[in-house]
């Protein structure tokens, strides 16, 4: 019993505690549930209802993981990562299963203060429809602690998993009004697509953990480096089916087929949450499989050229959503196209992370804004669609005279997701195509066809703010949000506004983070 | 033993079956069925080489170990969507659902 | 006073936006007198700022420079010089005296005159903000109050209108984007060592002087960004729907300071940071110009609307600034400093004064659209004999736009022509036909509403009220002041017009 | 031929005719019998492979459990039994040009090419069951326990989407 000491947590594995307190919380609110859902006039459901059970934990996880987060940034250079469950225990150089470092908890931070503001949105949402919140907001819970693994996650094994953790969660959530046909057809096509993509992305893992005989990603990243030139083929061709299974996740052009069916469909707490938090994990794992696991050909070494790929995916995936958004009526569906094109953008600063410094923090910055901007769109929508029991885009008809604080509010929302400054939306913009641009000529075409693709974007998401604004009201009924999506509403104000005219501290903490390990 | 080739085209022509009946079939379940292919075509990647090469290990038996976890629970998550649908629109048929829909 | 004066004048309007948030909307009389309110101190530190900038010395004064986002170098900084006090000024005047036009507005009027403030915001910011960050912010930021007010408040169009003019500005601003992006990463400042977005710090390191290809892209892409906004042919066709479509005080605050935003863009960014290019392309430029001005004229004659004809003298008008741009940047060595000094002044005149005559005019039309609900010229006619305030303050505004010796316009379009004269005598033929044309159809407009036979219909008109008298009074006297002693405003700009001017000429 | 090349080629061939069974026949119900003999063939293989463990695993979770899964959700879907209706798309002419184009990639790019492995490792290798229990429990500990909130959520999920909901069942 010599090695007993690798079976007790190490005390460093203290840095998983949003994590274990995540999964605790998620237990607690299945029981509370159980109890309250069958009888809402219990004192349990009074004193400690499932819903704001859930926010309120989600709350002290995300206080938690912030402060772990500073703590961190205050013990400077030395304590970036902790490694954890290295793979060969007792040798402190072999890969590790999961590295808990600024990086992951930076995306841990944007999945757990995305799920607060999900959750805020869901209390109304759920009591009105009367379902299993106990279950719902456990699964929310189980998702967001999956998307907490994923962005730690440096072997294979881990992200498979954790990705199938989100994945799982995800589909139930998308397919949870039982009665509502659309939500039905959206979990099953989530389902299918996310079935699918994971078992290609699993063969690519497969084909890698032969041809470099390992699944750690630093290991991966040595033996691509190292492979015969006779497996150069079978490493590209490994690396994009792995790409297929991440961009399915992110609902990346041509894997997002699932999107805007599951997107309408789902749950619109769930939509938004898919659209963020889900797609954080997705930009968490890319980039760490990318920037750690896939080294690109160099001075005469081994590697695997993906920037080409991903520079072709990003280009299609912009355009054709931005081009398809133009013509959509149901605004989830139209957000949802948005998303998509978003995520081209956002890529740009992967590719350009390969030499500029600015690329990394752009893609933080931009991730991090986008939850502000996509949520708040998503919480105007939610409140809205409450209230008129419509999506449709027409019926945002003269809304500045029936809630002008709802039209004010989406309209800067929108603004933001155009990149108009002085919204954080733009300062995304500015840090990933400003990356690009320093990388130099080669991503120039891509930067224009992304500005290009941002003018585009101005002419839907103007459609919409022209409903609200040059339109006459179908009614005069005047719309005043609920209390919780009131306070979501103004935390993702607040989020645009302040981290878009003051934006220093937000680029500090992701230059701080944007070191992957 | 076979050269390690053999397993890895089984698993090739596994995987491709797989696939395909993914873009054939029109019942949800077939389409799972044809998912659990792809992830045997995988898992016998991953096996096949553990066995064989010096340096990859048990990790890849690990893994496999980790896919069929996932895919029985993916099974169940799966079937209880189909069956939820099939509640609410009495088919489970994706071109009905319009899957391919833009 | 130093350092706080530009930060007051450009956020003072900015205030009453937040001020007018707390007034319940119901308060119509308080909105309006709110919004004056916060417009006045601007236009007075204008006024003193307009005294206090020395032009003996010249340069940037009344600089700010605080660290705004530290990490890629963007600071708060500003500063003025002779090419942006007058349109600080101009743009304080036409914001006032459009509230005070506005004053009929009682449609939404807290959100009109909220997005006044924001527009007055946008505008003095892009004049003052000498970092390319926080210039970029400015000028995005007065866009979109224009796009609600031309959608709200504008005609029958006016969607259509609003958000073609977003559209068209925004792929200018995104080139710009890119191309300041591009500059950015290719210059240092020497004092920091890091890429810097100082604008005069950029404008002396003259980024790309040598890598000709890629300072003619970036040329270029900037020149589509500032020509839009111009406009210049063939980027105009955003500006007769937007004019027409806009409400009155839109159209004036869209063409007496808009259109100068692109003007002006050429003048602060592209001529001092890219020379080369900039007289590499002067023929493209200065053929551009011309074509805007015949083709400005030429389709301002053709038309009946009185707003859509004004809005095409505009793109003539601007022409001429471009045309003096192109002068000045020429690569003829005959051009000596003095003769691009003048053109150079001849332009930036010509942007003022387009600014009081264009908003004077449009104020003009405003005012007989208010009474006779039509704007249609062939409806009208001996209209001087009924409105007799109304047509003196008309035929002054027109004869001022042609260029009638004694007003403004006719002192910037001489120095205009006597720049390009020197440079081109083929260029500065072909622009005289653009004044004959002008002349023309002004003369044309004035006998067709004013004079002739006079339209029954629109007998019981009444003559201008106290509070139109007050908003243009100060144009038209402007219009003298500057025609008859242009010294004050020439002084200024001249100081300016030398540093440009001295870029260009060889062994300046 | 060896009696492992004998055994090699008729596993694999059991597995990949019934696999080809599972995507073609009209029949659900036998497209599911196939796939739970396609499973057997893997776990052949598997056992070829020095992997005991795995095998019984795969006989166990996949013929066991996740293909009687699939009958029952069949049972409970009754429509879908009938044979008479079509159970392929109209992508099947596009589909099948697709997998054979993945198939030759796969076997030219994949299978076919040389990989630092052993040529042939010792067919009586000892067991791995035991290590591989010692891998799960020690340096997978944490996928391990992670496994199991997969299960839990997936339970959680799948019992909450496929209840069914008694009507009126509110308040």
């Amino acid at each position: 019993m010599n090695d007993f000491k690798n079976f007790i947590p190490d005390y460093r594995y203290a840095v998983l505690a949003p994590q274990i307190l995540l999964a605790v919380l998620a237990l607690a609110v299945l029981v509370v549930g159980l109890f309250t859902d069958r009888n809402r006039k219990s004192k349990l459901e009074h004193y400690l209802p499932p819903d704001y059970l859930a926010v309120c934990g989600l709350v002290a996880v995300l206080a938690w993981q912030s402060s772990m987060l500073w703590r961190s940034l205050k013990a400077g250079e030395v304590v970036q990562a902790v490694k954890l469950f290295p793979t060969s225990p007792g040798d402190p150089l072999s890969p590790s299963l999961m590295v808990m470092d600024r990086f992951a908890m930076f995306f841990s931070l944007i999945a757990i203060g995305g799920s607060v503001l999900v959750g805020l949105l869901s209390i109304d949402y759920f009591r009105k429809r009367d379902f299993n919140r106990g279950e719902y907001y456990s699964l929310l819970i189980f998702a967001t602690l999956a998307i907490t693994l994923v962005a730690a996650s440096t072997d294979l094994i881990t992200i498979y998993l954790s990705l199938e953790f989100l994945s799982l969660c995800s589909y139930v959530l998308a397919a949870y009004l039982k009665g509502d046909r659309k939500s039905s057809e959206a979990g099953l096509k989530y389902f299918l697509f996310g079935a699918v993509a994971s078992a290609v992305m699993l063969y690519g893992m497969s084909m890698l953990y032969g041809v470099t005989g390992s699944t750690a990603l630093s290991a991966i990243f040595e033996g691509l480096r190292t492979a015969p030139g006779d497996l150069a083929a079978t490493a590209w061709l490994a690396v994009v089916l792995v790409l297929a299974g991440l961009g399915f996740k992110l609902a990346l052009v041509p894997f997002h087929l699932w999107a805007p069916d599951t997107y309408e469909g789902a749950p619109t707490p769930i939509t938004a949450f898919l659209s963020v938090c889900s797609k954080a994990a997705g930009f968490a794992v890319i980039v760490r499989v990318l920037d750690i696991g896939v080294p690109l050909p160099q001075n005469g070494l081994g590697g695997v050229d993906w920037f080409s790929v991903v520079a072709a995916l990003a280009a299609i995936t912009m355009t054709l959503g931005n081009l398809v958004a133009i013509s959509q009526r149901n605004i989830k569906r139209m957000l949802a196209y948005s998303s998509i094109a978003q995520v081209g953008y956002i890529l740009i600063g992967l590719l350009a992370a390969t030499k500029s410094s600015m690329g990394m923090p752009g893609l933080m910055i931009y991730v991090f804004g986008y939850l502000f901007m996509n949520l708040g769109a998503f919480t105007v929508v939610i409140g809205l669609s409450d209230k008129t029991g419509s999506d449709e885009i027409e019926s945002y008809a003269g809304l500045m005279s029936r809630s002008p604080l709802y039209a004010v509010t989406l309209t800067l929302f929108l603004l933001s997701l155009a990149g108009i400054p002085p919204t954080v939306g733009f300062l995304g913009k500015f840090y990933v195509f400003g990356s690009a641009i320093e990388y130099g000529q080669k991503l120039w075409p891509l930067v224009a066809l992304a500005l290009a693709n941002s003018v585009i974007s101005v002419y839907y998401y103007f459609n919409v703010v022209r409903q609200m604004f040059f339109m006459p009201a179908a009614s005069k009924d005047r719309i005043s949000p609920s209390s919780a999506i009131a306070v979501a509403l103004l935390v993702s104000l607040a989020g645009i506004l302040v981290f878009g005219i003051y934006p220093q501290p937000l680029i500090d903490l992701a230059r701080w983070c944007s070191v992957v390990f | 033993m076979q050269p390690i080739n053999c397993y890895l085209g089984v698993s090739a022509i596994l995987f491709c079956i797989g696939l395909f009946g993914v873009m054939t079939r029109r019942n949800a379940v077939g389409i799972l069925m044809s998912i659990e292919l792809m992830l045997n075509a995988a898992n016998l990647n991953l096996v096949a080489f553990s066995a064989y090469g010096p340096k990859h290990g048990l990790t890849g038996q690990v893994f496999a170990v980790f896919v069929i976890t996932i895919a029985a629970a993916e099974a169940a998550v799966g079937l209880a969507i189909v069956v939820n649908l099939y509640m609410n629109a009495k088919h489970v048929n994706v071109d009905q659902v319009n899957l391919m829909k833009w | 006073m130093d350092s706080w004066i530009l930060t007051t004048i450009t956020f003072t309007p900015l205030l009453g936006t937040i001020v007018l948030m707390l007034i319940p909307r119901e308060k119509v009389s308080a909105i309006k007198w709110t919004a004056l309110l916060f417009s006045l101190p601007p236009l007075a530190l204008s006024i003193i700022l307009w005294f206090a900038y020395d032009w003996h010395k010249g340069g940037m004064q009344f600089t700010v420079n605080a660290p705004w986002i530290r990490d890629i170098g963007v600071y708060y900084r500003m500063g003025v010089d002779g090419l942006s006090v007058p349109m600080i000024f101009l743009t304080a005047l036409l914001t006032t005296l459009s509230i005070i036009y506005s004053w009929i507005i009682n449609e939404r009027p807290k959100e009109y005159f909220w997005l006044f403030l924001l527009l007055a915001t946008g505008m003095f910011g892009v004049f003052t903000s000498l970092d390319y960050f926080l210039f970029y912010v400015f000028w995005e930021v007065g866009l979109i109050p224009m796009y609600f007010l031309i959608g709200i408040w504008g005609g029958a169009r006016r969607e259509y209108a609003a958000i073609k003019f977003v559209l068209y500005t925004l792929v200018g601003s995104v080139a710009m984007l890119l191309a300041i992006l591009a500059m950015y990463f290719n210059v240092t400042d020497p004092a920091t060592g890091r890429h810097t977005f100082d604008m005069m710090v950029i404008a002396a390191q003259k980024p790309f002087a040598h890598a000709h290809n890629i300072q003619s892209l970036i040329f270029w892409a900037l020149f589509i960004g500032f020509a839009i906004k111009v406009p210049v042919w063939p980027f105009h066709t955003w500006l007769p729907d937007a004019h027409v479509e806009a409400p009155t005080a839109g159209s004036v605050i869209l063409a007496g300071v808009l259109l100068k935003m692109g003007a002006y863009g050429f003048l602060r960014v592209l001529l001092p940071t890219l020379p080369w290019a900039s007289t590499h392309y002067w023929t493209a430029i200065a053929i551009l110009a011309l074509i805007s001005i015949i083709y400005g004229a030429l389709v301002a004659m053709a038309q009946t609307d009185l707003k859509k004809l004004i809005a095409y003298s505009s793109v003539n008008h601007m022409g001429y600034v471009m045309l003096g741009i192109a002068a000045a940047v020429s690569p003829i060595a005959a051009v000596n400093l003095d003769n691009r000094a003048v053109a150079l002044n001849g332009a930036m005149l010509q942007m003022f004064s387009h600014g009081i005559i264009t908003g004077a005019l449009f104020l003009l039309v405003g005012v007989i659209y208010e009474r006779a609900h039509t704007r249609n010229l062939n409806e009208f006619g001996g209209l001087w004999a009924r409105l007799p305030l109304f047509g003196s303050i008309f035929i002054t505004a027109c004869l001022a736009s042609l260029g009638l010796p004694g007003m403004s316009g006719f002192i910037a379009e001489l120095m205009v022509f006597l720049g390009t004269f020197k440079a081109s005598v083929l260029f500065a033929g072909l622009g005289t036909i653009g004044i004959v044309v002008t002349a023309a159809y002004l003369l044309w407009t004035i006998q067709r509403i004013l004079l002739g036979p006079a339209n029954p219909k629109y007998e019981k008109l009444l003559d201008m009220d106290g509070r139109e008298i007050l908003v243009l009074t100060p144009l038209v006297a402007l219009m003298l002041l500057f025609g008859l002693w242009p010294a004050p405003i020439l002084q200024i700009i001249n100081s300016s017009s030398v540093q440009i001017a001295r870029l260009f000429t060889i062994g300046g | 031929m060896t009696g492992q090349g004998v055994a090699f080629a008729v596993l694999a061939a059991i597995t990949i005719i019934s696999a080809l069974l599972v995507v073609t026949i009209k029949n659900i119900v036998r497209s599911a019998l196939f796939l739970a003999l396609s499973f057997v063939g893997v776990a052949g293989l598997y056992i070829l492979l020095n992997a005991e463990f795995l095998a019984a695993v795969q006989v166990l979770i996949y013929v066991g459990a996740i293909t009687v899964l699939m009958l029952f959700a069949i049972m409970l879907t009754q429509q879908i039994m009938s044979a008479k209706i079509s159970q392929t798309t109209e992508w099947f002419w596009l589909a099948l040009p697709m997998a054979l184009a993945m198939l030759a990639t796969l076997i030219f790019f994949f299978a076919m090419r040389t990989y630092p492995v052993n040529p042939a490792p010792d067919a009586l290798a000892v067991g791995t069951t035991m290590p591989l229990a010692e891998a799960l429990l020690k340096p997978y500990l944490l996928p391990f326990e992670l496994a199991s909130f997969i299960l839990l959520a997936a339970l959680v999920g799948a019992i909450v989407i496929a209840r069914e909901e008694k009507p009126g069942a509110t308040d």
